[in-house]
């Protein structure tokens, strides 16, 4: 229903900057994250487009209006807290109503919008309990239902799954999901939860220190990630790095070993390398695959620590150089601890830093 | 909270300046017209006392009450007992109520809820109710001081500290705070091999800092303020705190100017006190949080 | 605190921590109380040579009794009831009846509280102790408009003071001082204040008004003096208050008033939906605070009024005090303080069931 | 040398204090039996102080008493008749010397006087005849020089009562008026009962008249300003004023001989004034009653009675003490107040039940004084005072 | 270093049973995780232990000795806390020798010992540092540090890892088990995390309603769960049920169909089955394996929501009958919602219920 853009958005305090000029598109009914470890500014950005936090530079449109100056009220968002915010003192048909209440909305009208939100969310019979006798998932629902009964232009939503346990965590995120495809709202979500990120996003915005790192869709960020930073943020175990030296290279490959690593041909990457350069290989922990004994592949080490769990095994290994990197395997498999192996890899899912 | 409808930012900020300034003149006055009363003769005083110069240092300004006080009275001993007495007070009723409040949180006996009733039904009585049986009581009762064995209580320190050293609303104070101490510390000193005693006095005594602050600065004002019961026990002038000293001022021809300066004299060190503690009077209360 | 764990379950521990305090206390406090309920049901003089006898309720009864007398209008010789010259009836004097009377023996030696007319007749309720039960009327008079003015006060000035501004810890202080200052110290100051001639209050509403305003003698008057001691009272104790909301505000947490921003409430609309409500706690003990407080009110009535003008500012304590020291009579001074403590706890026993039925 | 304690109700006050250890010092080293040592108490507090030493069994050997409390105190067995020679203060003022249960338990080493101040200039103006003691004013002169000062509307108020002041002002200023008019706080003849005398058609005329003076304007109330009690009469304010001999030195320096000081006027039972200050007296748990006399008596002595009046401003008790004064002696600026004094003055009620009464008709005159009715306000107080005797069993012992 | 015996424990609070009855037995050195859901009682049972709440009925052993009514201090126990408890107005160094202070240590040995500690954990650095100043992995360090300078018998854990972000727990958990290794003392650890309880635990423990399910290794209980509620609880995302019919059975197989399933013929488990009854199939969603259209595989049904999480794909599936199940598929593969799928699963790897 509304487009935003931001344009070198700026925030200080003081002297400290926090955010760092950043430029944002987003499209009328996409579903943008903003992802970043902690600290980088992803809420604060959040806030500014909510109008709780001053524009300390820069401009924000929402629609092709500049809103930098306008009260919370005036902007047509509605917001979603991770702590939920809901009003603990009001039942949840008047936690939902309040915005409508407040605005003077008429009685008739105001019961038939928030039930239709009741609707939505799955939550009628929840209409007059309080927030005490609610679950964490339930409550969540209460902050969703309150944002969605006012119709808004643009839905912020910061870490609002982050105060529940998994199980709710992956059953509220798929309610979001089909909730954006049933009201095609424009919203942005803000989240430091991969995979949260990845399932939900149209576009992702990758933060860290008050600068935007990538911009892209999940699979684009995942599979062509822009730096190091971004290729190690995604992805769970994270991404290995193992450094390497180039021992030659052409036009189509490039090749490369270490002390570690025998020599392998990799298919040439869009960087510019030279012979005796260090350069560094990116290898998901699910494309590592390790074998017992020194048998094949082209990297060895010791099993420091072995997960089972299942259906999935995680291997601590230590190389021979000290490094560590970490194989997940998709199948239980037992492995000795200090157990020597080898990995192979699939020299096309290699990233190159 | 209470915003106004402008967008300017900085009138925004005068007008609630403005508002804080005016309302602060409310409380402020009658404490500048005590002060600025004791710099000036009785006879200006009075007269001053019709218009806005009782807030202003003008006239005929002099210290010449405070000389005045001091000769009549001798303040600076009223001010040592009355210090001597709150302090002593203070310090041992933070300690008896502390342990009070700690037991009756952490610990489980016989009669508890009982005794928790008993204090909090004290709450209700005033002492100007009590006070008579009170001195009947403590000029019979018997002590065991330096010079041997002895009755009664009368003309001495002690009869004006130990029966306010513990008071149901300090043991109250406590009480809350401790309930809302995290109980997980208690039980990981109990496991490291703490005694009880060991357990407050090494774990919740040092983590209730601000509770102690507000408790301190609530004692040293009733205590300081005492008057009734030091009239009814000391004879000696030599035990006399600084609110019995202020009849000294009111004799036949009341000399305002005096009496303003002697009002301002013991104002000051509660003043003081409860300054130094501000801050973490404030912080506490706030922390204190108030469970229903 | 059923729980009776290993980890708390130690009587002689929890007695040996809390005997210090609660012997003290009970020594102190509750011994003295107990012996003046004793005195209560005595004729124990602060001082006299006689031996105290027991007399029951006596006191009690001479301090609570009231009684109904009706009296008929004054009649001519032929029978027209006479009339005053506002054209009101004319009663007989009510001392006829209850002076030396043995006809209306249940009302000897009592006062009229106050009457009304029925029909042609007067109904005027009578008081043993008038002045007590005066003091009663303006105890509870005091308490009730006190106890919400100054919790509302305070409660505004909490507000005003929990603003993120520069300096506020100065505002916090000032609002602060007059607690810190001796209520006897206070009532003192405020004497000047009030008077009726030049006092400073006179002086500033005179100068605000431009000389319109006419001089009040605000301790004087009977209709005045009473609300005086109550501003008064309420100044000197605001701050104490505020500091407790305070701290209740501070437990609010901030997000709630963020999503109020965004839903688009105004400043009232967030006070009733989201502050108030999140005080609810919190006001429950300012009241019991300030109601405690409001009833043994004393310092101010003995420094400024002396219960006067015509006991329009007598109360409990002040009586019970006037009564045990003044006019040596301990019993009777007692047994004001026993209903007082009645009293009290009643109301406090009271607003716990309300609280707790809501919860 | 024994101690023996001296309890005084003059801290605060330095000159009082100097004249008092004078004496101390002096009669400590008269002799080698008696060491006195002083203990000085705000005045405010002081009989509370003295009320609760008793009940806690802590009584000095000798004490001063304010001298219609006294008979309270020894009733209450805190006090013992004093040893001393009654031939030795046979010249002294009636008013001092503390009498109670025909026995002497206290004397005092000055007396003071109520006087009408005022200034010549003010009641020329107005005309009025200027009383003296033998033809003081009747009530209606003394209520016509009110009315007339009033209409001049110089004044803020033609009189000032002193209402300012509280407590033991009320029965020592004012019952003497109820006096002139032929009432009392109590009968007494038996000093049982107050009916008739605090309530009788005396009382109730004494009453109207004292709330016509209000009704009137003629005096400032209850609420009347502290200040404009000390300093109204010096600056206009006030015409007259009804005060005691210790502020008359003021007026004096301020009017010099325009300053009068008037005698009461006569209500028609003859002028009176309250008499009886502070006394000294032996308490029953003083161990040497004997030192404890001879100190009091060593204090009688002319020069001493003479060095109080002359540092507070009070009256000495004799003609010969007088004649050492500055003031009182023959021909001094305040001679005037020991002529009233010996011709006027009445003492409070001799009883223990003074206390109360003195207490019950403060109110009534307080209350009378905002308007409440004079009958039923003086009905309530007879009964008052009647119900209090009684639950003391008449003050007997 | 010490083994314990629960024998017939019971709790109860007033009148509600907490723990009904139950029996474990913990051997010198082994590493115990209780795990079920929130409320089964698995705080209480370690608290039990730890001596902090009263046992109601039953006997505790330590070592062969009855410890039911020994003081906490008494029973040679460590706790380490979920909100770690540690003392905020101490520092580091105070906190961890905090034990070895109030039972009177000498002051050389007690720095001795401290030292040790802190090498343990890698946190000598932090020694001087104020809990404020910490981080929360460094905090719970912290608190695990208390608890070996005493050199308990047995370390008790109740959700030591809960507050602390992913990345952290991971790190934590593997210094844990390190830990385990290398002071080869008796541990109990209550989580409910499985993937804590399932890399860290000799042995497991399932509790539901104070009761215990199941005892056993971790892959025994994955492997061979004991009912339903073990099977359910174990994997992630968790087991999928589907109910279906008996059509025949041998002493080898069972063959069974229903609305949405083909007929299969699955290897006969230890259970009685008659014809016609009606039984739970388990499939974890691991061994569910999707095909677009319905070309081949058992079981029919349109995606309801595909996840794409770089490295792996779950699937949301609606079977024809409304019910719903969960496929998880180790590799980047891109599905439609609302496409209709068909599923295989391996025989070997169902379980029956
Ligand atoms: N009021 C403030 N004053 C100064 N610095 C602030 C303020 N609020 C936030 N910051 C700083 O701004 C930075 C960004 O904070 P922000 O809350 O936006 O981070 P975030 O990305 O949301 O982190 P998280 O994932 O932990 O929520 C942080 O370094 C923080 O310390
Ligand atoms: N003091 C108490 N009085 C009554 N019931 C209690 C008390 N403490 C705990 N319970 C109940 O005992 C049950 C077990 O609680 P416990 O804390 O052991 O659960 P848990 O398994 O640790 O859960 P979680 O995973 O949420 O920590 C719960 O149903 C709880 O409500
Ligand atoms: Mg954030
Ligand atoms: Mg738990």
């Amino acid at each position: 229903m509304a487009d935003l853009q931001l344009k070198s958005i700026e925030k200080n305090y003081g002297s400290t900057r926090i955010i760092k000029g950043v430029d944002i598109d987003i499209k009328d009914g996409e579903f943008v994250v903003f992802v970043g470890p902690s600290g980088c500014g992803k809420s604060t950005l959040l806030r500014m487009i909510a109008g709780l936090e001053d524009i300390s530079g820069g401009e924000l449109t929402i629609d092709g209006k500049v809103v930098n100056d306008l009260q919370p009220k005036d902007r047509g968002i509605a917001m979603v807290f991770q702590s939920y915010a809901i009003f603990p003192h009001m039942t949840v048909r008047e936690n939902v109503g309040f915005g409508l209440t407040v605005s003077g909305v008429p009685k008739d009208e105001k019961v038939q919008r928030v039930n239709e939100a009741a609707q939505i969310l799955q939550m009628e019979h929840l209409l007059d309990r309080r927030p005490s006798q609610l679950s964490g998932g339930q409550r969540q629902r209460v902050a969703i239902g309150r944002a969605i009964v006012r119709n808004p232009k643009v839905f912020l939503f910061d870490e609002p799954l982050s105060n529940l346990d998994a199980a709710l965590r992956m059953d509220m995120r798929m309610e979001i999901s089909k909730l954006h495809k049933k009201l095609d709202a424009t919203m942005i979500y803000v989240t430091h939860d991969q995979v949260e990120a990845m399932t939900l996003a149209d576009k992702i915005v990758v933060l860290k220190d008050g600068e935007v790192q990538q911009i892209g869709s999940p699979m684009e960020l995942f599979h062509k990630p822009a730096n190091r930073f971004v290729a190690g943020f995604l992805g769970s175990p994270s991404m290995n790095f193992v450094k390497v030296k180039v021992v030659a290279h052409d036009n189509d490959s490039i090749t490369v070993s270490s002390d570690v690593i025998d020599e392998v041909v990799l298919p040439r990457h869009d960087r510019d390398v030279a012979v005796g350069d260090t350069i560094e290989l990116g290898i998901r922990p699910q494309y590592l695959e390790p074998h017992h004994g020194e048998l094949k592949g082209s990297m060895h080490g010791r099993v420091s620590l072995s997960e089972r769990l299942g259906t999935e095994t995680v291997l601590d290994i230590t190389l021979a150089d000290g490094n560590k990197v970490i194989a997940s395997i998709s199948e239980d498999k037992v492995f000795e601890v200090d157990e020597e192996i080898s990995l192979c890899f699939d020299i096309e899912k290699v990233h190159i830093f | 909270m209470f915003q106004l409808d402008t967008d300017n930012p900085t009138l925004r900020l005068i007008v609630r300046y403005m508002v804080l300034t005016l309302i602060a003149l409310i409380f402020v006055t009658p404490i500048l017209f005590m002060m600025m009363s004791s710099l000036k003769p009785d006879q200006q005083l009075l007269a001053d006392t019709s218009s806005i110069k009782a807030f202003l240092p003008i006239g005929d300004i002099s210290f010449d009450n405070y000389k005045a006080a001091f000769e009549r009275a001798p303040i600076g001993m009223f001010m040592l007992n009355s210090l001597l007495v709150t302090g002593v007070t203070v310090v041992l009723g933070l300690l008896v109520c502390s342990m009070a409040g700690f037991s009756f949180v952490f610990l489980n006996w016989r009669g508890k809820s009982i005794a928790f009733s008993i204090i909090l039904a004290t709450l209700i009585v005033p002492f100007e109710t009590i006070a008579i049986p009170m001195l009947l009581m403590v000029s019979k009762l018997p002590w065991l001081g330096l010079d041997g064995f002895s009755w009664g209580w009368l003309n001495s320190y002690r009869v004006q500290i130990i029966p306010f050293i513990a008071d149901g609303l300090t043991i109250f104070l406590f009480a809350q705070y401790f309930k809302d101490l995290p109980k997980e510390l208690i039980e990981a000193s109990r496991i490291e091999g703490c005694s009880w005693w060991q357990v407050y006095w090494r774990v919740v005594m040092p983590l209730s800092g601000p509770i102690i602050a507000t408790a301190a600065i609530l004692k040293f004002l009733a205590m300081y303020n005492q008057y009734l019961w030091p009239i009814m026990v000391t004879q000696q002038e030599q035990y006399r705190p600084v609110l019995v000293g202020l009849q000294y001022f009111f004799q036949l021809n009341t000399a305002w100017g005096e009496v303003m300066a002697y009002l301002t004299i013991i104002t000051v060190p509660v003043l003081a006190f409860y300054l130094a503690l501000q801050r973490a009077f404030i912080a506490s209360i706030a922390s204190t949080g108030v469970k229903g | 605190m059923k729980k009776n764990s290993i980890l708390t379950r130690h009587n002689t521990t929890g007695w040996l921590f809390a005997s210090p305090g609660f012997g003290l206390m009970l020594l102190f406090i509750v011994i003295p109380f107990i012996l003046a309920i004793a005195f209560s049901l005595t004729n124990q003089r602060l001082m006299s040579p006689n031996a105290a006898e027991f007399v029951g309720l006596e006191n009690y009864t001479n301090m609570l009794d009231v009684g109904i007398l009706v009296v008929d209008p004054e009649i001519d010789a032929s029978g027209n009831i006479l009339v005053d010259k506002n054209g009101d009836n004319k009663y007989p004097r009510l001392r006829k009846f209850t002076r030396n009377n043995p006809d209306y023996p249940n009302v000897q030696g009592m006062k009229e509280w106050f009457s009304f007319s029925w029909g042609e007749q007067k109904v005027a309720i009578m008081a043993s102790d008038l002045v007590f039960m005066k003091a009663l009327v303006n105890t509870l008079t005091f308490v009730a408009f006190v106890a919400p003015i100054q919790g509302a006060l305070a409660l505004i000035l909490a507000l005003l003071i929990n603003q993120p501004l520069r300096g506020i810890q100065i505002f916090r202080s000032i609002y602060f001082m007059p607690v810190v200052v001796s209520i006897v110290v206070v009532s003192l100051l405020w004497r000047f204040i009030y008077d009726g001639q030049n006092g400073l209050l006179n002086s500033v509403l005179n100068t605000l008004t431009f000389g319109h305003f006419k001089a009040v003698d605000w301790l004087g008057n009977q209709d005045t003096a009473l609300g005086s001691i109550m501003a008064m009272s309420i100044w000197q104790a605001v701050g104490f208050h505020m500091i407790i909301w305070l701290s209740g505000l501070q437990t609010i947490s901030p997000t709630l008033y963020e999503a109020a921003k965004i839903e688009g409430a105004s400043p009232w609309q967030t006070f009733r939906y989201v502050t108030w409500p999140g005080l609810r706690n919190t006001a429950v003990l300012v009241v019991i605070v300030i109601t405690m407080q409001a009833f043994s009110l004393f310092a101010q009535i003995d420094v400024m009024t002396s219960g006067g003008p015509l006991d329009s500012t007598q109360t409990i304590v002040y009586q019970a005090v006037e009564r045990g020291y003044g006019k040596q009579d301990i019993s009777g001074g007692s047994a004001m303080s026993v209903v007082l403590f009645l009293l009290v706890l009643s109301i406090s026993l009271l607003q716990r069931y309300l609280t707790r039925e809501k919860n | 040398k024994t101690d023996l304690s001296l309890w005084y109700h003059g801290a605060g006050n330095k000159v009082e204090a100097k004249v008092i250890n004078q004496i101390v010092n002096d009669f400590n080293n008269s002799q080698d039996d008696w060491n006195v040592v002083l203990e000085s108490f705000p005045q405010g507090s002081y009989n509370d102080s003295v009320v609760a030493a008793a009940l806690a069994n802590n009584l000095p050997d000798i004490l001063d008493v304010d001298g219609p409390v006294m008979p309270n105190w020894a009733w209450a067995g805190y006090l013992r008749p004093l040893l001393i020679d009654e031939a030795k203060i046979a010249d002294f003022l009636p008013g001092v010397k503390g009498y109670w249960d025909g026995k002497l338990y206290s004397i005092g080493l000055w007396d003071s006087a109520v006087a009408m101040m005022t200034r010549r200039s003010t009641l020329n103006e107005v005309g009025a005849r200027i009383p003296t003691i033998d033809s003081p004013w009747t009530e209606e002169e003394f209520n016509d020089v009110l009315k007339k000062l009033k209409a001049t509307g110089k004044y803020d108020y033609p009189l000032d009562l002193g209402m300012a002041e509280s407590g033991e002002w009320f029965p020592y200023a004012f019952s003497p008026f109820l006096q002139s008019f032929g009432g009392d706080l109590i009968d007494r003849s038996t000093y049982k009962t107050a009916e008739g005398t605090l309530n009788g058609p005396e009382a109730i005329a004494f009453g109207e008249w004292w709330q016509s003076l209000f009704v009137n304007g003629y005096a400032p109330g209850n609420s009347q300003d502290p200040a404009d009690h000390e300093t109204g009469l010096l600056e206009g304010k006030y015409a007259m004023q009804w005060y005691g001999n210790w502020a008359a030195l003021k007026n004096l320096n301020k009017f010099g001989d325009d300053a009068l000081f008037l005698p009461a006027p006569d209500f028609g039972h003859g002028p009176k004034i309250g008499a009886a200050s502070w006394q000294f007296g032996v308490s029953s748990a003083s161990k040497h009653p004997q030192g404890a006399s001879d100190f009091i008596e060593f204090a009688l002595q002319d020069k001493y009675l003479a060095a109080f009046s002359d540092s507070i401003g009070v009256i000495p008790p004799t003609q010969s003490a007088a004649a050492l004064t500055k003031n009182y002696r023959q021909g001094g600026a305040l001679a005037v107040f020991y002529a009233l004094s010996k011709a006027q003055a009445l003492v409070r009620p001799v009883t223990p039940g003074y206390i109360v009464e003195a207490k019950v008709f403060e109110k009534a005159l307080a209350d009378i004084a905002d308007g409440a009715d004079v009958a039923d306000t003086l009905d309530s107080a007879a009964d008052e005072i009647n119900a209090d005797i009684e639950k003391n069993r008449g003050y007997s012992r």
